[in-house]
């Protein structure tokens, strides 16, 4: 499947991405980790939690919306 | 006033103090209330090994940031007593000196404003997916950490 | 900004919202200021027994209450870490909807300003020499009972 | 000697009086209060604490300060 992967903050700057569709196949949030840690190896020591359809999920999370965000720790207000 | 759909909080560039004072105003119709409590966050010029701060620049993952600020308010109106509830965050630069987070909540009581207000701020810090970029006099930049 | 000396802490009448949007603007230039909180006390237009409040007039016992507003502030300094901390308080007829109370207190950290300010406001209330005399539409009044 | 008692809120409404100088031969706040209720025999239903040269005092306090206020509950704010 298509999915919109976003990145936010400090990820946006490493990867030097905003936003892209990526195709997946696999099946939970940790596979497509994989995946984007492949593209991004440096994404790996970084901390950040996973947004599925705007809900922020566990990497157990089976995929199933096509926006996913990537969001490091929060620093409003 | 509850106002059941979400709106956009966001608001680009710094709050100026002229809006603060007009949103005051706008509650002076509403003769039930008898506490407001008000929650400014102001840009600080933190110096960081021994490079100073002159703004931050906001970004946020929008939609959900707009969602959860509607969930935090719809959270407070069902916990505490409020009139009135009116959150608004920066996106762009904000200088130091500047405010970048207005919250602005109005009851009948002032029990219920003060833990009302403690309440949606700290659930904005923790909740909310907003980014701040502490832009050094420099032009360097680093990523800011919420406390 | 602490302020040793004894000031005077009531104002003739109501509490502007163009004076309020002032007062914040003024500390834009302290750029150690990380968070504001402002409590507004508002005259309610309470109804009883059938009788609506449509103003309370303000007397006080000025120089044992500016005395106390003084204690106040030199004990909220020493508890909490402010860096300003101003209060107005009206005398005189306040109608309902205008604000008759204005607590304002700024801190390089938001936990100091949510803590400072309810010490603050409830201490006003249980220890300052003010009377609220609460005015009915038909010219009749009662004398004010904080709670 | 001569004080100069001052009523707030109600007590100034039902003695209708804010200011007066009275003379006062007696020693503690318990013996100026009788005199006091002596001439507004409705102070003595009401709530109210005393307070001598801006300090509240109990009433035994020694009278030895010219200013003396009589407060009913505060309700400022």
């Amino acid at each position: 499947m298509k999915l919109n992967i976003k990145y936010f903050g400090l990820l946006a700057e490493v990867t030097q991405c905003a936003a892209e569709v990526i195709d997946f196949s696999g099946s939970s949030v940790s596979e497509l980790l994989e995946l984007l840690f492949e593209k991004y190896p440096i994404l790996e020591n970084k901390d950040f939690q996973v947004a599925q359809n705007q809900k922020i999920v566990s990497i157990d999370t089976l995929v199933s919306e096509h926006e996913i965000a990537l969001l490091p720790p929060f620093s409003g207000g | 006033m509850k106002d059941r759909k979400p709106k956009n909080v966001f608001k680009e560039g710094a709050i100026s103090s002229e809006f603060i004072g007009q949103s005051i105003a706008k509650h002076q119709s509403k003769t039930s209330i008898g506490a407001h409590n008000i929650f400014l966050g102001q840009v600080r010029a933190d110096v960081i090994d021994g490079k100073t701060v002159s703004a931050i620049e906001y970004t946020a993952y929008e939609e959900m940031a707009n969602a959860k600020f509607h969930e935090i308010r719809e959270s407070a109106f069902e916990k505490f007593n409020l009139t009135c509830m009116h959150i608004y965050h920066s996106l762009g630069t904000v200088k130091i000196g500047e405010i970048c987070l207005f919250v602005f909540v109005s009851s009948p009581s002032r029990k219920d404003v003060f833990k009302a207000l403690e309440f949606i701020v700290e659930a904005i810090k923790a909740d909310v997916p907003v980014y701040g970029k502490e832009i050094f006099e420099d032009a360097s930049h680093q990523w800011k950490v919420n406390s």
